[in-house]
């Protein structure tokens, strides 16, 4: 049934196998991250981080029609695999976990997965929740303004929704009918709370209209329904048609590690890969060992990068230049 | 008496407070099932019901705006955010609502919430280690309040919510677990606006509060021991300020450090040193010294942050510097 | 056309001609008033306020059903109508579009037209838009949670709706299914941003489904219309279903006083009035009369009372008896 | 050299940075159409387009959020806020978002935003006359303005929109329309973090800015007529403060009067006065005074206003006393 739909799918968009196969990789990467990153945190390594495990669909999905390097993203701490997906590499990850000095991400600045990189167009995020889509809407207007045929697309939590920044967000994308989409990963709880105590309506989506906007409901499990929804998103944008929000409904997995359940975006796809005969068991399990040994060297790079240098801690607060702080001219 | 860490403190009073007067309620992202994420209501949604214990959806400003609402409807709400960075985007609702509505209604409305946000340095970055004492001191209307140790934590936050006015309640949460001190079991008031002398020396007064009064008394440890007592005057309320203690301190020392962990620059310590600069300008044997965070986001690498934040160390050097003049 | 419906709803309302000559003269009484209001400014008396020129339906319509003094309001500066409809005096009026010490709404501390007065629950109004729509959504909390069976019934126009105050207070609402009525104003323009630069969406009630709750759209210039909604709107607050979202279309008058508008609410009732022979040409001259007899009165009496006193600025900052402040210590 | 109001010489600067740079664009409530509450905007919409000149939808925190997006987006945004009381509802994008942004990511990403507002006393009551500099010069990351004169706000707004960081444009309401002054024709720049003495004495130094330079030369005339020569020095950016030029000024007259119209309490005058009671310790022949509002809400009419604002008479008494000392 699921691997039917699947099946249907990938007729309709006319993917290759080759095409699958990556977009496998690129999830299952992200899983062996996700896990060995836990590991760290579970051994006391590393000072931070948020799970991404569930939500790789959603994410891959949403990149894949993404132009890397023109397209911005704006983020937030779930979005591992999308930023592995766009190119982030797996050293910046470990160092970014570990806070280390050389982490191109924040240097130790801010804690682990509040993703950054300018050559990426991933926005720097911050640690509040919805901050990001009034600066995915600003992006957008300047894009626009520019011809620049640059999208803005962001990244939330269905929590996130509940912010005042994200009503005023979407009001003016809407107004303006400007290139930004707005995901929400909609796992149906922030922090404790349920989507239950969040909002009166069943789904994110269905606020999509209080914005002149579509809003599609899409399946977290099925990477290729998240595929064919920001394919049709990111063509709006591009032909000046405006926002779109997606909802994406994060399947809630059962307790980590139980690779068989159904719902799991990642053996999802690896069913359907092998039922296919597109991918062999053995061409799995090879590819997991070689995700794996280029994580475990990755992090042992991480492992010995230096820690923070405390002389950079008055870097990058005004531009080089500009006319010195207090302490600056104190010397203090 | 009980040993009590400052968070079990806190729970206990917020627990007085609301078997008292079931007007109290709270109102907070994650406090209800949860018990919030620093535990400070843990059981009391159990205890009170999911009517007295409110899980709120994620808006800051939201939760103070409906507070501020609940209020005028004559409820007692304790709101809590769930980093004090986030009061910032609640701004809108606390410095033109909160803060003004006896005022602009000449005492026909009033507004008696606490607000309550663990504040300051522990390992957050920019974002999750803000000391923002300096912004809701500096708004008439607010009363604001930074307890130090595990009694005054229960003691003022039973004072804030019996107070008929708003408060800002700003926890030092690198405190929260430890360390532990002795808390009256019984129904124990700190009234707000009342100073106290944590220590008693005459080397120099350090005007304290927060975590920097435990950084402070560990430094008048160190210094004791080189034959310099210092002074050690934790403010614990803000707004109100205890001007006449902090002065008698000065008075008697005829040296002053003021000292917090937020940025120095416009921080809260300007008010006090120019209050003390100019009140005490006869009794001054040196300037009032100034110690506070650099001017910068604080990062949040262990690393980083002890090059920003200030701490006993710091007090330290002041205080030789100050008694060498 | 417009006097048969009104006809209908007449009927359906089961509404005696006292009924209509009651709302008839509330809302002229506004409009007399306003109308005195705006002269005053005009000749530089008066040192600021807003006009409530076609929106006397509107208010008048939606506090019908409300219980003075147990349900609250929350209004904002166009509600004079709904003033006067609930009990405030013209006296208090002029007394505070003149900034006088015995203005009972602020005593000269807020500019003109910030509503209060605890008696009649009015909530005293802050000169930012939208903010009370958050106190109107907590109030309406601390109802339910004390049984009181009041309701909060709060107003705002068009434009106030793009801020996030508007869209977190209709949410919780939503949520907790509380007893309050949140009802636009919407005359189409926020100072000089038409609703097309403000919003995409043709009807701020098109955002109720949003929150969870009915949105319902009136005529503005139909008083009964207004009525007839606003009682559904309390009816279901008081039976715990929940808050609703009332857009009233104020009708853009021409010119003013030209009173043949047949948009304008005034103008249609009167004519109504006049067409059934509930009220006669002469009776309405002489309510005029009345009406602009009492006004005057009231408005020299208040030309009379005295000036805000300097040595009253201290009160009221804290509760009696509370700490002193800085000022206070230092006599300073 | 025009004869020009700040109103006339802040938009004359406005026009020219829109000229010289097409990534200027303005956001704002009314500004488009209607040029602006107060006339800022006056004719730029119709000279560069609707693409260059917004009508925003009515959220200030929008209206900074999306200027912060734009910034990172390639454009130099200028957003106007109608009156800087409503800045406190977008303080959560100014001091979390703006502010950090450059140093979070260690210069990866920037936020060259300018957001302007007119601020202070003249009639608006509790919530549309506040002073809120002291809240933005103490966020790092932000440059703060205040300009004094119609040179001035033509000179810093254009330096400011240059600036490649966050820049928070405080503009004195009550001097828009009044007095005039000379304004040059040029491209005329005043850098950012440059104090200057708008009037040389001896007596003693008043640091101030905004609407109290013009009460403190007015002072300065009336105290002249009795042989007293104030100095005044008008800070002009309160962030980044120019330390040595108030220092130096204090250094010759021995004697500090520091002058805000904002409340006194925790106000910016407080860092004023910190610093100089500091530094300037050895130079002191007297107490730094400070003059700023009362702890009180500003009250609309104009009996309730004067009675919680300063102005030059309050200056005059502060310099009878402190000169008599
Ligand atoms: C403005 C703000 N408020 C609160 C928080 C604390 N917080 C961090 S994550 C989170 C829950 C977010 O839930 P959701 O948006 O659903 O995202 P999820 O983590 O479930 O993917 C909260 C409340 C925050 N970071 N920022
Ligand atoms: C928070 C805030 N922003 C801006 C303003 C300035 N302002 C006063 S009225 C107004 C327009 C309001 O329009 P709308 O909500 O449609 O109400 P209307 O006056 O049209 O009835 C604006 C922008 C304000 N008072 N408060
Ligand atoms: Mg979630
Ligand atoms: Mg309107």
């Amino acid at each position: 049934m699921r691997l039917a739909r699947l099946d249907a799918r990938r007729i309709t968009l006319d993917l290759q196998p080759d095409d699958l196969l990556r977009a496998y990789r690129l999830m299952l990467r992200a899983r062996l991250l996700d896990e060995r990153l836990a590991e760290l945190r579970a051994q006391g390594h590393a000072i931070g981080g948020a799970v991404c495990r569930g939500h790789e669909a959603a994410q891959v999905g949403c990149v894949e029609p993404l132009r890397v390097g023109l397209d911005y993203i704006l983020p937030y701490y779930r979005d591992l695999a999308a930023m592995l997906a766009v190119g982030m590499p797996v050293e910046a990850i470990f160092l970014n976990q570990l806070s280390r000095a050389t982490d191109p991400i924040s240097g130790g600045r801010m804690r682990p997965a509040q993703w950054n990189s300018r050559a990426l167009r991933v926005v720097s995020a911050s640690g509040l929740v919805a901050t990001q889509t009034l600066h995915a809407a600003g992006i957008a207007l300047a894009a626009q303004l520019r011809h620049e045929g640059a999208v803005a697309l962001t990244f939330f939590g269905e929590g996130a929704t509940s912010e005042g920044d994200f009503h005023e967000a979407l009001n003016f994308a809407g107004l303006h009918h400007l290139p930004v989409i707005f995901v929400c990963e909609n796992n149906g709880i922030a922090l404790s709370t349920p989507q239950t105590a969040q909002m009166p309506v069943a789904h994110v989506a269905d606020r999509a209209a209080a914005y002149g906007m579509p809003g599609v409901i899409v399946d977290g499990s099925d990477v290729l329904a998240v595929l064919a929804t920001a394919r049709e998103a990111f063509a709006r944008a591009r032909a000046g048609q405006g926002p779109t929000l997606i909802e994406v409904i994060i399947p809630r997995l059962s307790g980590s590690g139980d690779d068989a359940d159904p719902r799991d975006p990642v053996e999802g796809l690896r069913a359907y890969l092998l039922s296919r005969g597109d991918m062999t068991p053995a061409a799995d399990a090879s590819l997991r060992a070689e995700l794996r040994a280029a994580q475990e060297a990755a992090l042992a790079a991480a492992l010995d990068a230096p820690l923070p240098d405390p002389q950079t801690v008055r870097d990058h607060l005004f531009a080089p230049g500009s006319a010195p702080t207090e302490d600056e001219r104190k010397g203090g | 008496m009980a040993e009590q860490t400052m968070i079990q403190a806190l729970r206990a009073g917020l627990r007085d407070e609301m078997a008292r007067d079931e007007r109290v309620v709270l109102l907070g992202e994650d406090i209800g099932v949860a018990g919030g994420i620093f535990s400070a209501t843990q059981g009391l949604r159990r205890e009170f019901g999911a009517a007295r214990v409110w899980d709120m959806p994620l808006s800051e400003n939201g939760i103070v705006g409906i507070s501020v609402g609940a209020a005028l409807g004559g409820l007692r709400p304790v709101a809590e955010i769930q980093f004090a960075d986030y009061l910032f985007a609640a701004l809108g609702q606390i410095a033109n609502e909160a803060a003004k509505l006896r005022y602009r209604s000449r005492g026909a409305w009033t507004c008696p919430i606490v607000v309550r946000a663990p504040y300051g340095g522990g390992g957050g970055g920019p974002d999750h280690t803000q000391s923002v004492e300096a912004f809701f001191a500096h708004i008439p209307g607010l009363k604001v309040v930074i307890p130090a140790t595990p009694a005054d934590i229960k003691g003022l936050i039973k004072a804030a919510i019996r107070d008929d006015d708003p408060v800002i309640f700003l926890e030092p949460k690198r405190l929260y677990h430890e360390p532990v001190g002795a808390v009256p079991d019984d129904d124990y008031i700190v009234p707000l606006g009342v100073a106290t002398v944590r220590r008693a020396g005459t080397a120099a007064s350090v005007i304290t509060y927060g975590a920097m009064v435990v950084e402070s008394l560990a430094a008048a440890d160190l210094l004791a021991d080189d034959g310099i007592a210092i002074e050690v005057v934790d403010v614990r309320t803000l707004q109100p300020l205890d001007f006449a203690t902090i002065a008698a301190s000065v008075h008697k020392t005829n040296r002053a450090i003021v000292f917090h962990e937020d940025v120095r620059f416009g921080g809260f310590g300007a008010e006090l040193a120019a209050f003390i600069s100019e009140v005490c300008f006869a009794d001054l044997a040196g300037p009032v010294l100034r110690i506070g965070a650099l001017s910068l986001p604080t990062p949040a690498s262990p690393e980083l942050e002890n090059a920003v934040l200030p701490n006993a160390q710091t007090l330290i050097t002041a205080v030789r510097h100050l008694t060498a003049q």
